[in-house]
């Protein structure tokens, strides 16, 4: 019938937009049979395209939701950063974590499946997205898993060229999965020797955080092969006064800081073995009830040298505890230079890249707000984000 | 029409199949009866859309023409689900990523700045999970799904490459 | 180790509790790597088996939850219906549908997975759930698919003898999937004519709801082949007083209720070709602003012959509206007999089957209530089950 | 004591791998500290705990003794998650149908009873999603992941069939 014919002639062009890898992924478009109800497939007036998102911009923020406590079924959210309109989404499975490219054109999702939902067979992927279709590009099987934990940024990141990406495994054995991601491929395992999570610190190096308070700096060849495995001495109190997983972390200008429980900062070049700087304190004079807290508690602008952290009054072991304030720092200085309180407490913040850039604070409670950091005013608030987003991401951060 | 022949064509090898797969006698006469009697003509599309215009007027009566993402937009009056307007798309353009179906339910609205009713296409857009943003449920016209092409519970993404809903378009056909 | 081995036996106990079937679903068991902290597995003092639960009491709620807007990520609980206590739950698959065992030991979820979550490979399957351990039993895959709709009771059922299982399909042709559950086989596809919906009129036999009014009633033999289809006259005005697609059904009678959108109720015996009986309207003088509305807004208790329905103030079109009052009819005196205030709207309704019945009632926002139908007192209420409950059942149903 | 000796075990394990993989000086020199310098003996699972009594009071000055599915009952002084007492399990009994985890990390609660300490394994449900009910985050002694042993993020059923979290255990190792 001509009718169906249209329809399908509108479809392939669909499919033609979402490009040719994706048809390995859908299911074959099924004929639509002649028992259909005659109106389902009545000639529209209007076109029913699908739309394509331009090139990401660095103040879109990327918004990834695991989905508590639904955690079959997580999901990225993609907002423009202005006014939290929602851009796109895309599905993720269980426990991801997200890497955004350097060059804006994709982003990976690190994830985890089973064939019948939360039973039957284990699936690890690495799934590739491109950034203006939203379509899945491919995927990578991890064969020895990955840590599965409350998602946590610095759980899978990029090397600096962006060729390499390394998701964190603890199966229990300690490993960093390494994917070429520019030719789809699994490389292997690098053995962080007990050490945790993954901090790039070149085009083939990374470094995990020991128990110990030590980092291990791990060199691999272009096959994968771990060729170096070098010890940092201690360089913070992991008994005492442990350092958060959740450094902000630059890695245009390889720059980190790691933020410990009682508030001090540990500034740490990521270029080669992590150099760490001279440690310097949150908190000054009559700080003293403040403390660094949440989840993503820490975002690093690197134009302005800007460290923003969320505080809280509180205890010790309240290290988990959503900031009431973000504070502001000049790094160079370090420095105090504002202090945000918060209209809602919030664990999670993430700052844009670009010139002026936005703040972003994420709830417990599924809000996120966007504050322009020139004026220190609102920008924008939505609430409803899904029910759990826990992680925030920019482009070029 | 080409729409009512479609349908006479579905009837017809309906009752086609039906013969041949069932007793001769007693099916097939009262398929006849279905066929050729009052039941059928209420069936189809063009009465259908006819009868309901009087009830589509208690949601025109409260809609409005300017803001898509709300649930009393003019076109919404039977839409049951998430938004596309508030996913990354429009009332005719799906979210990226998704696929257009090519198939829907059909509702009859009344766009209240000339009074018309308009025929629209309930097309969902396909392949991700649920949107979850802006849930409205019109009912206006709103049959069980044994009347599947009057029901808004059914994922209507049939013919499309994926059969998982993500969210509700409102396709102008034309006027009713 | 020692402190391996020990957890090891224990782990080997409550695989065994939990039925030797479980094994092909679950991941074989990983030996603990060496380098897992030590803490991870110091032996407690207390043991930590798995519970298994007695015989479903027929005072249980059954409640499924599709999940809105994380569809992939079905649940089933299961409550005891006089405190609302949770019993257990188990995990479903896209849109699925439940089925009850008469026997209680059993029961059933139709259900569609992607091997991706929502992308790749579609597969649709009939589970089979052991009521006592919660264990999956095995499953039959349906080839030609599954109804995708908003969950409906009348989507699947199960034949008079407890053996076929129907599961409705529209792919969009229409059609029920028979299963043998005693042997979990598929057998094939019965042609419903474009009929919908499976309402069990005995052993052999099943009927759907035509788009003209009418039943379509098939019988067919023990190879699933289709032997006999049947067309009733119509029985009730689908132009313009469709009746609602949840009937109350009440199995071991054979007895249904349909009730139509302007409030005639169909006593229907399904019991062979389906018997539709008089008439007669719930709503009687001064009752004329009322309508039926809602979801599963009906339920049927077949001792004492009354019959239960959600009702709400409102205009054409309102049949989704959730009820304000739940009124019960005596069946026999075609007459009401209470009017029942909700303290919160609800769609959704069920009833035991036991002597001294509770009434459950399921809101829109997740809060469900027991009534015990003696007194009609609210025995209990509970919030934030889940996010999106939406189907109730009974075992005796 | 066993896990000392296990503790010992692992450490030279790892000594001996990463002799094997690295170059030879340097990184056996540096193990060589960690292995008889102080940073090591901190992580002793017996100083650790004894390390964190004065904190884990904070939790037990409000705790209770009577009402599992609460969470400020004694032991859930460090559980995150949501408690399988209300989930159709104890603080020992896993819900039909999960698997017993043989795995988890380690808290140090006081029982407000007898004002003593005792260690509590945070031993995962495992086998089916989220069970949803009773969210409780207890942080006392809580570390970061690269802490495992003293980590509550992790999915804790390292050891069982199924790597799905279901709902948190608190069962009793013994005193402190």
């Amino acid at each position: 019938m001509r009718v169906y014919a249209m329809r399908f002639a509108l479809l392939s062009i669909g499919a033609w937009l979402s490009g040719a890898l994706v048809e390995a992924w859908a299911q074959p478009a099924t004929p639509i049979p002649a028992q259909m109800p005659p109106q389902a497939a009545l000639p529209t007036q209007e076109d029913h395209p699908t739309a394509v998102l331009p090139e990401p911009s660095p103040r879109w923020i990327y918004v990834l939701e695991p989905v508590f406590p639904y955690l079959v079924a997580s999901k990225m959210w993609i907002l423009d950063g202005d006014d939290l309109s929602i851009k796109g989404m895309v599905n993720g499975g269980y426990l991801p974590n997200a890497v955004l490219s350097h060059d804006k054109s994709r982003f990976w999702i690190a994830e985890t499946y089973w064939s019948r939902g939360s039973r039957g067979t284990r699936t690890d992927v690495v799934t590739a997205w491109d950034t203006k279709t939203l379509d899945p590009l491919g995927e990578v099987i991890l064969p020895n898993g990955r840590f599965l934990v409350v998602p946590k940024k610095h759980n899978a990141t990029l090397s600096h060229d962006g060729r390499y990406l390394f998701s964190f495994n603890m199966d229990p054995a300690f490993s960093l999965s390494v994917v070429d991601v520019n030719e789809m491929k699994y490389l292997g395992e690098l053995d962080t020797q007990g050490c945790s999570l993954a901090f790039a610190t070149g085009t083939n190096s990374v470094a995990s955080i020991c128990p110990d308070g030590r980092f291990v700096h791990l060199t691999f060849d272009a096959s994968g092969k771990l060729t170096k495995t070098e010890l940092s001495e201690p360089w913070f109190d992991s008994q005492n006064d442990p350092v958060f997983e959740h450094a902000a972390v630059h890695r245009p200008s390889k720059r980190a800081f790691f933020i410990s429980y009682d508030g001090w900062v540990y500034p740490v070049t990521l270029d080669g073995m992590p150099k760490v700087g001279e440690r310097w304190k949150l908190q000054g004079p009559g700080d003293e009830e403040w403390r660094p807290g949440g989840w993503q508690l820490a975002a690093f602008h690197a134009a302005s040298n800007r460290l923003f952290v969320t505080m809280h009054k509180g205890g010790k072991w309240t290290h988990k505890q959503a900031g009431d304030e973000v504070w502001v720092f000049d790094v160079a200085a370090k420095k105090r230079v504002h202090r945000l309180p918060l209209d809602h407490h919030s664990p999670t913040i993430a700052v844009s890249q670009d010139e002026k850039p936005l703040l972003f604070a994420l709830t417990e409670t599924a809000i996120l707000m966007s504050y322009d950091t020139t004026t220190w005013q609102k920008k924008a608030e939505r609430s409803a984000l899904g029910i759990s987003p826990w992680l925030l991401y920019t482009f070029g951060e | 029409m080409t729409i009512l022949d479609a349908f006479d064509r579905m009837m017809e090898h309906t009752a086609r199949r039906i013969a041949q797969r069932s007793s001769r006698r007693g099916i097939l006469a009262r398929l006849g009866t279905a066929l050729v009697g009052g039941a059928v003509l209420p069936l189809l599309p063009v009465d259908k859309t006819r009868a309901k215009l009087a009830h589509a007027s208690e949601f025109a009566k409260t809609a409005q023409t300017t803001d898509p993402t709300k649930c009393n937009y003019w076109r919404h009056c039977a839409s049951d689900g998430y938004l596309c307007s508030c996913c990354g798309g429009t009332v005719n353009v799906c979210p990226p990523g998704t696929y257009a179906s090519p198939t829907s339910w059909i509702g009859t609205c009344i766009n209240p700045d000339d009074g018309q009713a308009y025929l629209i296409a309930y097309q969902d857009c396909c392949g991700k999970d649920s949107c979850g943003m802006c849930f409205c449920l019109g009912t206006e016209g709103e049959m069980p799904s044994y009347r599947p092409e009057l029901n808004n519970d059914i994922v209507w993404c049939f013919g499309a490459p994926s059969m998982v809903y993500h969210c509700s378009s409102q396709v102008l056909i034309g006027k009713a």
